[in-house]
C-alpha cells in the first residue's frame, strides 16, 4: 500500500503521498498526483486499490462541485468529509471500496482540519494521521516532534525527514513523493 | 394509499379556493347520528345515538363505539363503512407503533397517524375524502384527552365536544354545563344530558351507546345495565 | 572409513521424526556427563507420538497461547552499547504480563534481549550462559560476542522448524570492542549497530533513526533508547509497562533506567498528546 | 367554458394560468393570517388564535400552537391555510433537515430547506395529477452563511426571502403597514410590536388581547453559539398589546 | 483478529441511588496500531440518556448518527425525550433490521428516567437485550471488566460514590487489555446534577 | 474435531506475596466440559515446608506434574540436606516445564514461598515454563475476572523499576486475605468453572502453613 501522511499546524494542513503508480511489480510513472482538490480550500489524499482510488476521489470532488453550484455556500470541510463518509459507510456493505482518504481543508473561522477516513468509513479529526507500513515509521517519530503551534517549515522538515526515514527503512519505498499544502490562501503544492 | 385507477386528484380547489369534495363529506357527517365526548378530570366520556332502521334489527350486533388500543376509544358520525377502514387503519399504526417503541402509543400519536390518512384521501388519485369524522378518546402519560379528526385531515383536541345531527345545539349545551374540575362521573351524567337534548323519541340502554376511559387507562363500553343505572339518575 | 564430512546439527535434514539428530540437553537430570562432549547440545526432548508433528505443534501454539508482542532495540555508539527493551507479555489482546524482564543477564559483560516466545529466550539464553561459563573454564578467558552469538544461533538452528519463536539480540563488550549480534530462532546471526526487534520496532526505529549520532555522550543515548520505548509503547498495542534501559561498557554492562510508562508519558506530554486532536468534553 | 379546465390540476388554461394553484392561494387569503418580522439579532412570526370555542382543549400534545411548527433548533415556521396539508409539509421539512444533518453533520442552511419543501410544492402542480397543498409558510431561521433570514413559499412552491411579510387574511392591508413602519434597525420589542399592530388591524376583533395572538422568536445565545426558538408567553405580551392599544389611540385622536 | 476486537472498545455502565454513570476508554486503533487518544465511544441522547456503542467504530459512528436522526423526529413529533427503556427498545428493533448483516457493535445504555429511577441495559450486535439493575459491560476485555464490577460494586451509590467505583473499574479493567485505554471519560447522570470527567490512567 | 490429549479442568488460583506472609488459594471445584466431576479436588501441591506449587488447567498433567516435582523435590533435600528454598523451587519448576518444551505440560503454574529474608515470593509462569517473580499473581479459568481486581487493591511494586524495590504487596495479611475472598466470590459469580469452596494456605514464618476453606456458591 502506498505512504500517505498528513500534519495539521497552526492554520494550515500538509499532506504527503507517495507519487508512484505501481502495476503488480511495475513502477509505471513516478509523478502522479493522489492529492485531489475538492475545492478551493480541501484537498483529499487517497490510498489503496487504484480503480476504487481514482473512481471514488473524482465522485467525491465531483460531487462538491455540485454543492457549491446548487447552494451560494461551499461545503465545509467537515461536511465533505461526512458526506464521503456516508458513502463509504454504505459502499461497504454493497461493494466495498478499498479507499483510504485523509481529507485537509481550511475553513474560515474554524482554522485547518485533517480527517483520517479508512475505507471502513471510520472518520476522525487528527493532528497526524497516515496509511501504509511507511507511516508507521513516521507515526512514532511524528509523535515527538509534532506540537499545536506548527509552522509551515517546521512541517515541511517534518514531511522530508519522514520520507526520509521511510526511504531508508522501508524495503519496498516508493522514490518519489508529492507534498501539498492547504491555509487560508488555498492549496499548493511545495518542491521536495 | 388507496390503490387507485386513476391517476389524477378527485378533490379539487374551488374558485372560491375551497375543497369542496371535503366540505361535502362534513355535510355527511352533519347528517349522521350525534356523537359527542367529554373530557373530564379523571377521565374521559364518549356517547352517541344508536338509530337502528328497524325493530328488526338485532341491536346487539350494531357496535359503534370501537377499542383502538386497551386505554383509547374512538367514536364516528357519519358514514360507518368508511370508520371500519380508519379503525382498522388506527388499530394497525398502534401496533407497529408498539413493536418499534415497546410503549402504548400516546393518543395524540395515534391521532396524528389516522389525520395523516384521512388527509391523504383528499390528495391522492382516484379516491374521495372519508365521510366520518371521529372523536377519539383515550388516557396516557399525558393524562385524558379528547381529539377530533374531521375529513380534511385536521385534528383538534378538545375539552367537550360533539358532532353529528345536532352538533350545534349540543355544543352549546356543553359550554354551559362543563366545568373545568368536573368528574368522570358528572361527566358520563352530562354526556347523556346533552344526548338527551337532541334525541328523538324515548333514550335507553338499547339506543345509545357509551365508552369511558378512567384512571386506570382502560377504556370499555358501558354495559346495558349501567347505562341503565345512569338514565334512571338523569331522568 | 571415518567421515571426513563435518557434522552439524540441522543441517543434514529437519529436526522431526523420532531419528532426530543427537542433539541432546542436560537438564537437571544425573546426566552431566553430555555437556561435557561435543557441540554445546541439549538432551533428549520427549517428543508426542503423533504422525504429523507440526500439526500437533500448531494445536499446541493455540492451547498455549504463547506470548507475543514486544518492543526491544540496541545500539553502539561512541561510549558504549545501549540496550532498551519495554515489559509487556500479551495473550491474543489480554496482557497476561506489565513485567517480564526482557534482558537476560547472560553474564556481567553478556547481555541477551527476549523478543517471541518468553520461555525459549529465557531457557536458551541461560542455557547460553552456562556454555559461556563452560568456555570460561576451559579456555581461561572470557568468550567473545561473536562466539556467544554463533553458539546460540547454532542451538536455535538445530531446531529450525520445531516451533522454537526467539527474536533476540546478544549484546556486550568484548577485547575487540562494543558488538550487537541479532539471533532468531530462524537461525539468523548478523552483526550491527542499529537494531531494533518485535511488534513496535517500526515505531522505535522512526524515532531512533531520527536522534541517532555516533558521537552522542552517555546521557543523550540513555534518553534516546528510553524515548525509543516509549513512543513504541504508545503507538503499539502489545508493548508497554515499564522501560528498562542497560549501558554496556568494557567494564560490563549496568542497568541505568527502569521508568513506568505512566510516569514517562506525563513527563513528556503534560499538556496532552498530539494524538488528542479534539477536546473530548 | 373555464369550469373545463379547472378541475384537472395540472394542465394550463389558455390564458396560460394554473387554476387549481390560483385556487389554493385563495383558499389561504380566507384562513388565519401570520406575520414574521426579520430584525439584526433575530426573528419574530406572529399569528391569529382563532378560539373556535373556550371547550378546545390548547394544553394538549401537538395542538399547542395550531399555526406555529418548529422544523429543527434553527428552523421555524408559521402556517396559513389547511392545516391538515401543512401537518404532511412539516412532517417532510422535518425528515429533510435531519436527512441533511445525518449527511454532513451540520445543520441545514434555511434556504436550502425552503428550496426543497418548495420543490415538493412545485410538484404538486406539475405532475401526478394531484391537487396542490393549500398551504403558505412563513420561515423563520438562523444559519452560519446567511444568519437570521425569513422566507415565504405559497402553493406555486415560488418562495422569496423577506425582511417583514403578512399572509393569510387581510395580508395585503398587513403588508402595507409593514412596508411603512418596518425599519432597519429595529431591536426584538420594535418587532414585536409591529406585529401586535399589524395583527390588531388585520383581525376583524376590535380590541388586541394577548389571547387572540401567538407569537414565537428566533433568537442566538452568543455564549453557547446555539439558535433558540421560543414561544412568547402571554404575560410577556400583555405589556406589548397595551403600549401597542395606546399607540393605535393616540395616533387615531391626532389624524 | 474478529471484526468486534478490531478498533478496540470498553465501557462500562452502573446504577446507583436515583444515578446512573457510563464511562468509555479513548482509543482508535487498527489492530494493535494506536490511532488516536480521543475518540468518545459515549454518545449523548439527552440529558439523562447516553448511548454507549462498543465493537466496529464505523459503525458505531452510523448507528450513533441514525439515533440522533430517529430521537430528534421522536422528540418534534411528541414534544418529549425518549424514557430509556423507550429508547433501548427502538435501539434492538434497529439492530434486529439487520439479522442477517449486522451491525457489529455491543451497545450499552444508561439513563435514569424523569423520576430519577436508573435503567441500564446492554445488547449484543442483534439487539438481545439484557437489563440489569447493578451493571452492564462491553468491549474488547469483557471478563476483566466483569470481574472488577463484580467485586467493586455495590447498591445505592451517591453520584460521588458511583463516580469513583465505575473510574476505578475502568481504569483496572483497561488495563489488562491491550486493545483499550489510553485515557477514559465519565458521564455521571443524576436528577439535580450531572457531572462529565476524564480519568488520568496509563497511555500504553 | 480430532483427538487430543489434553482438557481443561477449571479451577482458578491466586498467589500473594507479602512482606512475612504469603497466600496461596485455589478454588476446589473439578469439571470437564459442562459437567461438574467433584467439588473438592485440590488444586496446591504443599511440596516441601517452605514452598507451595498451585497448577490449573489440565488436571492429567498436573498430577504427573507434582509427582516429578515431589520426587526432584526429595531428591534435592537428599542430595543436599535441606529443603530447597523458594526462588530455586521456581527455577527447577521452569525447567521441569521446558523440559517438555514438544509435548507441554497442560498447566498454568503458580509457585509461592518464603524466601531467606521471610518476605514472601510468588513466581508465575506459562506452559512452557517461562517465570517471572511478582507480587502477585492469579492463573486458571477466572485469571481474566480476578487479575484486574487484584491490580487495582494489591499495588506490588514492579522490580523492572529503578531504585529496584522488592516484589511484594504493601497491604497487610488480613486486608490481603478479604481481597482474596473478594475477588473469588467475583469469580464464582461470572465463572462457571470456579464455585464449590476455596482453599486458603497461608504461610508465615513463624507459623508455618496454616489453612483455610471459604465455601462459595455450588451452582
Amino acid at each position: 500500500m502506498e505512504y500517505v501522511m498528513g500534519i495539521k499546524g497552526k492554520g494550515f494542513a500538509m499532506v504527503c503521498t507517495s507519487a508512484t503508480a505501481v502495476q503488480q511489480i511495475i513502477t509505471m510513472k513516478h509523478d502522479e498526483d493522489k492529492i485531489l482538490p475538492l475545492g478551493t480550500h480541501t484537498m483529499v489524499a487517497t490510498s489503496g486499490e487504484p480503480g476504487d482510488r481514482v473512481q471514488f476521489s473524482e465522485f467525491v470532488a465531483a460531487n462538491a462541485r455540485l454543492y457549491a453550484l446548487r447552494n451560494k455556500s461551499k461545503l465545509s470541510t467537515k461536511a465533505i468529509a461526512n458526506f464521503t463518509r456516508g458513502e463509504l459507510a454504505t459502499a461497504l456493505r454493497k461493494g466495498p471500496k478499498s479507499a483510504n482518504l485523509l481529507v485537509a481543508g481550511y475553513d474560515k473561522g474554524k482554522g485547518a482540519s485533517l480527517y483520517f477516513l479508512d475505507y471502513l468509513a471510520t472518520l476522525h479529526s487528527m493532528n497526524i494521521a497516515g496509511y501504509g507500513y511507511g507511516s508507521w515509521f513516521v507515526l512514532s517519530m511524528y509523535d515527538r516532534m509534532w506540537h499545536p503551534d506548527l509552522t509551515e517549515a517546521e512541517a515541511l522538515e517534518m514531511m522530508r525527514l519522514g520520507i526520509e526515514e521511510v526511504k531508508n527503512r522501508l524495503v519496498v519505498a516508493s522514490p518519489t513523493y508529492t507534498v501539498k499544502i492547504v491555509d487560508e490562501n488555498g492549496i499548493r503544492t511545495i518542491p521536495l | 394509499m388507496a390503490e387507485s385507477a386513476y391517476s389524477f386528484s378527485l378533490t379539487t380547489f374551488s374558485p372560491s379556493g375551497k375543497l369542496v369534495q371535503i366540505e361535502h363529506a362534513l355535510n355527511a357527517v352533519n347528517q349522521g347520528a350525534t356523537s359527542l365526548g367529554i373530557k373530564a378530570r379523571d377521565g374521559v366520556v364518549i356517547a352517541t345515538e344508536k338509530k337502528l332502521p328497524s325493530v328488526l334489527v338485532d341491536k346487539d350486533s350494531v357496535k359503534k363505539i370501537v377499542q383502538l388500543t386497551p386505554e383509547i376509544g374512538v367514536i364516528y358520525s357519519g358514514m360507518g363503512p368508511d370508520s371500519r377502514i380508519l379503525v382498522r387503519k388506527a388499530r394497525k399504526a398502534a401496533q407497529t407503533y408498539f413493536m418499534t417503541y415497546n410503549e402504548r402509543i400516546p393518543v395524540a400519536q395515534l391521532v396524528r397517524e389516522v389525520a395523516t390518512v384521512m388527509q391523504e384521501f383528499t390528495q391522492s388519485g382516484g379516491v374521495r375524502p372519508f365521510g366520518v369524522s371521529l372523536l377519539i378518546a383515550g388516557y396516557d402519560s399525558h393524562g385524558p384527552q379528547l381529539y377530533q379528526a374531521d375529513p380534511s385531515g385536521t385534528f383538534f383536541a378538545w375539552k367537550a365536544s360533539a358532532i353529528g345531527k345536532n352538533m350545534t345545539d349540543a355544543k352549546e349545551f356543553l359550554e354551559k354545563r362543563y366545568a373545568e374540575d368536573m368528574l368522570l362521573e358528572d361527566a358520563i351524567g352530562a354526556a347523556l344530558l346533552t344526548l338527551k337534548e337532541g334525541f328523538e323519541g324515548a333514550m335507553d340502554e338499547d339506543n345509545i351507546e357509551v365508552g369511558i376511559v378512567g384512571k386506570d387507562h382502560e377504556f370499555r363500553c358501558l354495559s346495558k345495565s349501567e347505562i341503565k343505572d345512569y338514565l334512571e339518575e338523569i331522568l | 572409513m571415518a567421515s571426513t564430512r563435518l557434522n552439524v546439527p540441522g543441517l543434514d535434514g529437519r529436526c522431526a521424526g523420532a531419528s532426530r539428530a543427537a542433539a541432546t540437553l542436560a537438564l537437571g537430570g544425573a546426566d552431566l556427563a553430555s555437556l561435557a562432549g561435543g557441540s554445546p547440545v541439549a538432551s533428549e526432548f520427549p517428543l508426542p507420538a503423533v504422525q504429523d508433528l507440526d500439526r500437533f505443534e500448531n494445536n499446541v501454539q493455540e492451547l498455549v497461547k504463547p506470548e507475543h508482542g514486544t518492543t526491544t532495540l540496541g545500539f553502539i555508539f561512541r561510549d558504549g552499547v545501549i540496550i532498551a527493551v519495554d515489559s509487556r507479555a500479551s495473550q491474543g489482546s489480554y496482557v497476561s504480563s506489565q513485567t517480564v524482564k526482557k534482558v537476560i543477564e547472560i553474564n556481567p559483560y553478556l547481555v541477551g534481549t527476549m523478543a517471541g516466545g518468553a520461555a525459549d529466550c529465557a531457557f536458551w539464553q541461560r542455557n547460553l550462559g552456562m556454555q559461556c561459563r563452560m568456555f570460561e573454564l576451559k579456555n581461561k578467558k572470557r568468550i567473545t560476542v561473536c562466539a556467544a552469538s554463533k553458539m546460540l544461533a547454532n542451538t536455535m538452528y538445530s531446531y529450525k522448524g520445531m516451533g522454537l519463536s526467539m527474536g533476540s539480540m546478544i549484546g556486550g563488550w568484548d577485547p575487540s570492542g562494543p558488538a550487537i549480534y541479532y539471533v532468531d530462532s530462524d537461525g539468523q546471526r548478523t552483526k550491527g549497530t542499529i537494531f531494533s526487534v518485535g511488534s513496535g520496532s517500526l515505531y522505535a526505529y522512526g524515532v531512533l533513526d531520527q536522534g541517532y549520532k555516533w558521537d552522542m555522550d552517555v546521557d543523550t543515548a540513555v534518553e534516546l533508547g528510553q524515548r525509543a520505548i516509549y513512543h513504541a509503547q504508545f503507538r503499539d498495542a502489545v508493548s508497554g509497562g515499564t522501560c528498562s534501559v542497560y549501558h554496556i561498557t568494557k567494564d560490563g554492562w549496568t542497568k541505568i533506567r527502569g521508568n513506568n510508562h505512566y510516569d514517562m508519558h506525563y513527563q513528556y506530554y503534560p499538556g496532552g498528546h498530539p494524538t488528542a486532536a479534539n477536546d473530548v468534553i | 367554458m373555464a369550469r373545463r379546465y379547472d378541475s384537472r390540476t395540472t394542465i394550463f388554461s389558455p390564458e396560460g394560468r394554473l387554476y387549481q394553484v390560483e385556487y389554493a392561494m385563495e383558499s389561504i387569503s380566507n384562513s388565519g393570517s401570520a406575520i414574521g418580522i426579520l430584525c439584526k439579532d433575530g426573528v419574530v412570526l406572529a399569528t391569529e388564535k382563532k378560539v373556535i370555542s373556550k371547550l378546545l382543549d390548547t394544553g394538549a400534545v401537538g395542538c399547542k400552537r395550531e399555526k406555529m411548527y418548529k422544523i429543527d433548533d434553527h428552523v421555524a415556521v408559521a402556517v396559513a391555510g389547511l392545516t391538515a396539508d401543512a401537518n404532511i409539509l412539516i412532517n417532510k421539512a422535518r425528515l429533510n433537515a435531519q436527512q441533511y444533518l445525518f449527511t454532513y453533520q451540520e445543520s441545514m442552511p434555511v434556504e436550502q430547506l425552503v428550496r426543497r419543501l418548495c420543490d415538493v410544492k412545485q410538484g404538486y402542480t406539475q405532475f401526478g395529477g394531484m391537487r396542490p397543498f393549500g398551504v403558505s409558510f412563513l420561515y423563520a431561521g438562523w444559519d452560519e452563511e446567511a444568519g437570521f433570514q425569513l422566507y415565504h413559499s405559497d402553493p406555486s412552491g415560488n418562495y422569496a426571502g423577506w425582511k417583514a411579510h403578512a399572509i393569510g387574511a387581510n395580508n395585503q392591508q398587513a403588508q402595507n403597514i409593514l412596508n411603512q413602519d418596518w425599519k432597519e434597525d429595529f431591536s426584538f420589542r420594535d418587532a414585536m410590536k409591529l406585529a401586535l399592530k399589524v395583527l390588531g388591524k388585520t383581525m376583524d376583533s376590535t380590541s388586541l388581547t394577548s389571547d387572540k395572538v401567538e407569537m414565537s422568536v428566533v433568537k442566538r445565545d452568543e455564549e453557547t453559539g446555539e439558535t433558540l426558538f421560543s414561544y412568547v408567553t402571554e404575560e410577556e405580551l400583555d405589556p406589548l398589546t397595551e403600549e401597542v392599544n395606546e399607540e393605535g389611540k393616540a395616533a387615531k385622536s391626532d389624524d | 483478529m474478529s471484526i468486534s476486537t478490531y478498533n478496540g472498545a470498553a465501557i462500562i455502565a452502573m446504577s446507583g441511588k436515583d444515578c446512573v454513570a457510563i464511562g468509555c476508554d479513548l482509543r482508535l486503533g487498527i489492530q494493535n496500531q494506536t490511532l488516536a487518544t480521543d475518540f468518545k465511544k459515549v454518545y449523548k441522547i439527552h440529558d439523562r440518556l447516553y448511548l454507549g456503542l462498543a465493537g466496529l467504530a464505523t459503525d458505531a459512528l452510523t448507528l450513533n448518527q441514525r439515533f440522533q436522526f430517529k430521537h430528534n423526529m421522536y422528540k418534534l413529533r411528541e414534544e418529549r425525550n425518549m424514557k430509556p427503556a423507550t429508547f433501548a427498545h427502538m435501539v434492538s428493533k434497529t439492530l434486529y433490521e439487520k439479522r442477517f448483516g449486522p451491525y457489529f457493535v455491543e451497545p450499552v445504555i444508561a439513563g435514569i428516567d424523569d423520576d430519577g429511577t436508573p435503567y441500564i441495559t446492554g445488547m449484543d450486535s442483534l439487539g438481545a437485550m439484557e437489563t440489569s439493575k447493578d451493571f452492564m459491560v462491553a468491549g474488547t476485555a469483557p471478563n476483566s471488566l466483569w470481574g472488577v464490577c463484580e467485586s467493586f460494586y455495590r447498591p445505592n451509590l451517591g453520584a460521588d460514590d458511583l463516580f469513583e467505583t465505575i473510574s476505578q473499574c475502568l481504569l483496572s479493567g483497561v488495563d489488562r487489555d491491550a486493545l483499550s485505554g489510553w485515557g477514559a471519560v465519565v458521564y455521571v447522570i443524576a436528577k439535580d446534577k450531572s457531572f462529565v470527567r476524564t480519568l488520568k490512567g496509563r497511555m500504553d | 474435531m480430532s483427538w487430543s490429549p489434553y482438557d481443561l479442568n477449571g479451577g482458578t488460583c491466586i498467589a500473594i506475596g507479602g512482606e512475612g506472609y504469603c497466600i496461596v488459594a485455589a478454588s476446589t471445584r473439578l469439571s470437564t466440559g459442562f459437567s461438574i466431576l467433584t467439588a473438592d479436588k485440590s488444586m496446591i501441591l504443599p511440596v516441601n515446608s517452605k514452598c507451595l506449587i498451585a497448577s490449573a488447567g489440565f488436571d492429567g498433567d498436573r498430577s504427573q506434574l507434582h509427582k516429578v516435582l515431589t520426587f526432584r523435590s526429595e531428591n534435592y533435600e537428599h542430595f543436599h540436606k535441606k529443603p530447597m528454598s523458594c526462588p530455586a523451587m521456581a527455577q527447577m519448576l521452569g525447567n521441569t516445564l521446558y523440559y517438555k518444551r514438544f509435548f507441554p505440560y497442560y498447566t498454568f503454574n503458580l509457585c509461592a514461598g518464603l524466601d531467606d529474608q521471610g518476605l514472601g515470593c510468588v513466581y508465575t509462569y506459562d506452559a512452557i515454563g517461562s517465570h517471572e517473580r511478582v507480587g502477585y499473581s492469579c492463573q486458571g479459568s477466572g485469571k481474566d475476572l480476578v487479575q484486574p481486581v487484584l491490580d487495582n487493591q494489591l499495588k506490588a511494586p514492579s522490580i523492572l523499576e529503578l531504585p529496584p524495590k522488592v516484589a511484594v504487596t504493601s497491604l497487610s495479611k488480613d486486608e490481603a486475605i478479604e481481597t482474596v475472598k473478594i475477588a473469588f466470590s467475583a469469580a464464582s459469580e461470572r465463572d462457571i468453572y470456579t464455585g464449590d469452596a476455596v482453599e486458603i494456605f497461608v504461610m508465615t514464618p513463624e507459623h508455618g502453613v496454616q489453612k483455610e476453606i471459604l465455601p462459595l456458591r455450588r451452582d
